[in-house]
């Protein structure tokens, strides 16, 4: 091919290139759009998305294993025992969200059945206008965990919480009655679950 | 067509008592400048700019702007609003008084250029109809390379520095084979005077015997605003943003403008020059009622707006954020009623060119939308030895075939159309080395 | 391998390399007029540097005379942090590395502490390794064409490759329930089975609809003559410069090398799939490109056999026992897959706690960057641009 | 006063001033931007003489392509701002001489040169001035084609790279 034609066929390749490419937008100009006018629409969540870790005080058990679990350190939990039983109940949750990474380690740790007390939720919008609103206590914790639905009905999850339980024990102590272990195998020993959950603190 | 009340009559009238008669020519020039600026330039600035990002974003089927006024048209006024709020940076070493005028000299010719257009039939439609229109356009056009480096330079910026060497280099090599290009239809007509240009295209619009001269002036004109295949200067990847890297507000803002006023004006120009201005396509030489050139025109522009319309509602649907379509609508129905109005009393020629103008504008968005940058030395090639070359053959041609008679202008674009023929028919099914690997 | 190289010392002590794209190389010693060289920086905050990469850049006019990379802007010491972490713990860490793949980044430290604990994994936790990492290919690879586009100042082709790559977060955020710290691939398998019913219609919808996608978008791009014009010759890396200079990836396989950790040190459920291993013997710029794109057309290969498979495997256990709270004995081991951007390997020692005693990352990414000052000079700063977007760099991934 | 008259004072003020804006200023990129301030003023008096077309060559040729080329050459230079020297030149008692020899020349030729005034304005300058180009002053015309050709020549034999 001589140069006359190497130019002909060069501008060829670069016309029909070029007008290849208009071509490609130009069908993409008539088809649907992909986007979402977000604010107005709101994306759909699948079930497995792991938003902002919400908390049910009164299902947990404080056992530490998310605490341990977590990578980085954003749970602070602390509890005490009630009085003259083998439960416990929280007296301080915190969560700093600002750390938090939502790898879902402190859910998979959690032990309590059939709902677990610490879940990630579908929440997913964190701005905030003050640093401090990002230490998450109890009170918004339950709210975030109530923002997700949950498949077992309520009476059923809350029917074995701690302090429940050490109520019944509290009352079968006050039959007289050696405290059984029955209400306490619903709530797996914290023990052994830490070990499970790895042990980050120790 | 002539107002009755014309504006030399307010100004002569209102100079009179103060004996200052003589200087009313003037006061008429500024006056017209005024108006151009703030009832034409502005508002179709706006729109284009909004029309841009609207068209960018169907093509990479987004929505582009939704939130301010109907299908966000009034996006581009919050935009300057913010602009103007914004903190006015001067760089620590830069030249103060070259850094605050360069906006200016971009932009200040972008308008200016507007004088000489005939936006219409008659006198009422043109600030000053310049004998020598063409050579003015090209006159004004060309300051803006001053603006633009002498920006790149007082930035004290390596990167606008770049930008602005690059761009002044680019402007000063593709005013050649544009003026080249621009040489065809005032031979063709006999006049450098754009009016006179339009009035000689009623038959056939220059177009067809100068396609290759409308394809080189394109090109060039691209080049010359830095428009996406040859957006060198403000290269974003490569220069950051080139010469306009340090501007912050509204002197950024002006950049901004000019760029969006010149690829109007380009659009514009290529209207003028070679798709017959106000003249309707095959309906040029028939005499026509202005009833029936309004209507034409209302159908046109009735497809342009509900186009986007359609499209617009196609990917938004009814959501929310649509919910003040209606004044969409609202404001469809008054452009159409104005141009209905704008038929019957004349204006008909000015809304036709500019819709096809608004074509010509969406030709460059398509472009926008599809092609990738050239590098600056291919740039450089591209012009000097493809379309300089080109240029001249076309204008050699033309020039013959208006000193003897000959028709080789003609027949040179002739070959030209039996080429792009040939590109479409058969080289379109070619596949290519490149297209599928392994 | 070829181990020779063309690398010679000149005696100002620059260090030249003999391509064919170097040979045109202009210096300013040229001119006979004394002319300056202008010093500029590319970055950290270029709009075309892929992150927070710092160019030291010399330029005589528009060509570049000098490239010097300079990194550590997102360094955060993920191997020491490492030190501090449990094995399981640490694996949510390297999400954060490679973020554009960070499946690849699982699956490497997953790999390794496996290899040095004995662990077996079991074979369905294998199969939904493949195809997160496959479908992680296919999006991280998606990104670096998208913006390779944009890096040539082309805008659509980015926002269809990211269309495409959405749908893929989108499976991918079904699978594990985020988009891009996935934390999915564990240390002795994987988070949780793959999902039913929705999912597997979406995953088979998109298989079916990416190829056509794909070619359409790369029309936009390798199509079109000014993309070529930008790419073909451009930023050319001799074979022998790639392999002496460690690099891997799409890097070595655009200058002809076929190597890919898949293949020559398979692990996983690899060595029973069928792909090729994609290479092109030019080492330009566009030979990088068209790697990465023929690679997203065999990962989609691998996935329709994956979705076969998952209909032969049963689902069942999908983590080994004993992997939340391993503890090897004392040891090293390495290992490495094959992320979107080379070989990704994770060196391991343990002293027998259940924390590394040493971790090295062996990013692919780092080793790419650095053989661009010896194919970024010569050029222009344009085609600097193209080069570093051809090289593809993650800086999570550099700077660790 | 008429608009013309104002307007060719204000231009005549603003030729001089930039003209000596030009020649004072120390910063090199400020006195080419005089200069063309200057351009634009000559420009603006070809307008008040009607010749419209002389007027929109000045301004494409003098002020868009040759002081960009000035610009282009003084933002590659390194001291723009001229630095400690006096802004005279040494010579300047002999260049002096010579400007005013001019000076004294040119208005020797304006005092004793007979002027056609005319009320009337040619009819089309543009026409006029294209055929006197091809017609009378062809020979002319051609020779300065020839020199610019020369000289593009030149530039191009000096900026050619040997080695590329």
């Amino acid at each position: 091919m001589g140069l006359f034609g190497r130019l002909v066929d060069d501008l060829v390749n670069t016309f029909v290139s070029i007008l290849k490419g208009h071509q490609v937008t130009w069908r993409n100009l008539w088809r649907e759009r992909v986007t979402l006018q977000y604010p107005n629409e709101r994306p759909k969540l699948p079930e497995r998305y792991r938003g902002l870790p919400g908390l049910h005080p009164e299902l947990c058990i404080v056992c530490g294993a998310c605490a341990k679990a977590c990578p980085v350190q954003v749970i602070n939990i602390q509890g005490r025992k009630i009085a003259g039983t083998r439960h416990r109940e929280l007296v301080r949750y915190q969560l700093e969200a600002g750390r938090c990474m939502f790898c879902g380690l402190c859910e998979e740790a959690c032990p309590t059945k059939p709902v677990k007390a610490i879940r990630l939720s579908n929440t997913f919008e964190l701005a905030v206008a003050d640093k401090s609103a990002l230490v998450l206590e109890i009170p918004q914790l339950l709210e975030i965990w109530k923002s997700k639905p949950v498949e077992v009905p309520e009476e059923q999850y809350l029917a074995a919480t701690p302090k429940k339980l050490a109520a019944q024990e509290l009352a079968k102590q006050a039959e007289g009655e050696k405290p059984k272990a029955e209400g306490a195998e619903a709530a797996p020993r914290p023990k052994r679950v830490a070990a499970e959950g790895g042990p980050a603190g120790g | 067509m002539n107002l009755p009340i014309t504006l030399t009559g307010i100004v002569e009238g209102a100079l009179a008592p103060l004996g200052l008669q003589g200087l009313t020519p003037l006061v008429v020039y500024l006056l017209d400048a005024l108006i151009i600026l703030l009832l034409l330039i502005m508002p179709v600035v706006t729109i284009l700019i909004w029309l841009l990002r609207k068209m960018l974003g169907f093509i990479q089927r987004r929505l582009g702007p939704m939130r301010v006024g109907p299908f966000g048209v009034l996006q581009t006024i919050a935009d300057a609003v913010k602009l103007f709020h914004k903190e006015d940076l001067f760089p620590a070493n830069a030249d103060r008084v070259v850094f605050a005028l360069a906006p200016f000299l971009v932009f200040v010719p972008a308008v200016l250029v507007y004088v000489v257009i005939p936006f219409g039939q008659g006198d009422g439609f043109v600030t000053k109809d310049l004998s020598v229109g063409l050579v003015y356009l090209t006159a004004v056009t060309s300051i803006s390379a001053i603006g633009i480096i002498t920006a790149g330079w007082s930035s004290d910026n390596k990167w606008s520095l770049l930008g602005g060497l690059r761009s002044a280099a680019q402007l000063v090599s593709y005013e050649l084979p544009m003026t080249l290009a621009l040489l065809g239809p005032p031979l063709m007509a006999g006049t450098l005077s754009l009016s006179g240009i339009v009035a000689a295209q009623q038959s056939v619009w220059f177009v067809v015997p100068q396609a290759l001269g409308f394809l080189i002036y394109f090109i060039a004109a691209l080049a010359e605003i830095a428009h996406l295949p040859f957006d060198l200067p403000e290269a974003e990847s490569e220069l950051v943003a080139g010469y306009n890297v340090e501007y912050s507000g509204m002197r950024f803002g002006l950049f901004f403008l000019g760029e969006f006023a010149n690829s109007f004006t380009i659009c514009l120009v290529a209207t003028v020059l070679f798709l017959g201005g106000w003249h309707l396509p095959f309906l040029g030489g028939l005499p026509l009622t202005s009833w029936q050139t309004g209507l034409a025109t209302v159908a046109t522009m009735a497809l342009l707006g509900g186009g986007i319309w359609y499209l617009n509602w196609r990917r938004a649907g009814w959501t929310s954020a649509t919910r003040w379509h209606w004044l969409g609508y609202v404001s469809a129905a008054i452009l159409a009623a104005i141009v209905l109005v704008a038929g019957l009393v004349g204006f008909i020629s000015v809304v036709i060119t500019l819709v096809k103008t608004s074509l010509l504008v969406f030709v460059l968005m398509w472009l926008r939308g599809t092609l990738p940058r050239v590098r600056v030395d291919q740039l450089m090639s591209f012009g000097w030895k493809a379309l300089v070359p080109l240029g001249l053959v076309n204008f050699l041609a033309l020039a013959f075939q208006a000193a003897t008679g000959i028709p080789t202008g003609w027949v040179l674009n002739l070959l030209f159309f039996v080429f792009v023929g040939w590109l479409l028919l058969f080289a379109w099914r070619k596949r290519w080395a490149y297209s599928a690997v392994s | 391998m070829a181990t020779e190289t063309k690398q010679t010392s000149e005696p100002d002590g620059v260090l030249r390399l003999g391509g064919p794209g170097l040979a045109a190389e202009p210096t300013g010693d040229i001119h006979e007029i004394e002319t300056d060289h202008l010093e500029v920086s590319m970055g950290p905050q270029h709009p075309s540097t892929h992150g927070v990469l710092r160019l030291k850049v010399k330029l005589d006019g528009e060509w570049v005379t000098e490239v010097q990379p300079e990194i550590g802007y997102l360094h955060r010491g993920v191997e020491k942090i490492a030190e501090n972490r449990t094995y399981f713990q640490f694996l949510t860490i390297t999400d954060r590395l490679d973020y554009v793949a960070a499946m690849a980044c699982n699956a490497a430290y997953a790999v390794a502490v496996e290899k040095l604990a004995g662990l077996t994994v079991p074979p369905r936790a294998e199969l939904c390794r493949v195809i997160v990492q496959e479908l992680d290919r296919i999006a991280s690879h998606l990104v670096s064409v998208g913006t390779y586009g944009l890096d040539l100042g082309a805008t659509s082709p980015f926002i269809y490759a990211f269309r495409d790559r959405e749908t893929i977060l989108d499976l991918l955020e079904m699978v594990c329930g985020a988009r891009l710290t996935y934390s999915y691939i564990r240390v002795g398998g994987v988070a949780r089975d793959l999902p039913e019913g929705e999912w597997r219609t979406r995953f088979r919808q998109f298989l079916d609809e990416f190829p056509p996608m794909l070619d359409e978008q790369d029309t936009l791009l390798s199509e079109n003559e000014i993309f070529l014009l930008r790419t073909r010759g451009v930023g050319v890396l001799p074979p022998e410069v790639a392999v002496n200079y460690g690099t891997s990836g799409p890097v070595l396989r655009g200058s002809g090398v076929a190597y890919d950790v898949r293949r020559s040190k398979p692990y996983g459920l690899y060595p029973q799939l069928d792909f090729n291993v994609v290479t092109r013997p030019t080492g330009d710029c566009l030979a990088r490109y068209q790697v990465r794109v023929e690679e997203m057309r065999q990962s989609v290969k691998i996935l329709r056999q994956c979705d076969q498979l998952l209909d032969e495997i049963p689902p069942g256990e999908v983590l080994a026992k004993g992997a939340r709270g391993v503890k090897p004995a004392a040891g090293e081991a390495y290992a490495s897959v094959e992320s979107p951007r080379g070989e990704m390997g994770v060196y391991l020692i343990s002293d027998g706690s259940n924390k590394p005693y040493r971790l090295k990352w062996r990013s692919p990414s780092f080793v790419n960057l650095s053989v661009l000052s010896a194919i970024g000079r010569g050029w222009k700063v344009a085609d600097l641009v193209a080069i570093i977007g051809s090289i593809d760099p993650v800086f999570g991934d550099v700077d660790r | 006063m008429s608009a013309h008259q104002l307007a060719f004072l204000v231009l005549g003020v603003l030729i001089l001033v930039s003209a000596l804006m030009v020649v004072t200023v120390r910063n090199l990129v400020h006195a080419a931007l005089f200069l063309i301030l200057c351009f634009a003023g000559v420009a603006g008096l070809y307008v008040l003489l009607q010749a419209e077309f002389l007027a929109v060559a000045q301004v494409l040729i003098y002020i868009g392509a040759i002081t960009v080329l000035i610009l282009f050459g003084i933002m590659l230079t390194r001291k723009i701002t001229g630095g400690a020297q006096p802004p005279l030149a040494s010579h300047w008692k002999a260049a002096g001489a010579g400007a005013g020899a001019f000076l004294l020349l040119l208005l020797y030729v304006a005092m004793t040169g007979q002027w056609q005034v005319s009320d009337q304005p040619p009819m089309d300058s543009t026409t006029t001035l294209g055929l006197a180009l091809v017609t009378r002053y062809v020979l002319p015309f051609e020779l300065a084609s020839v020199v610019l050709l020369a000289a593009l020549v030149g530039a191009v034999l000096l900026a050619r790279d040997e080695t590329r």
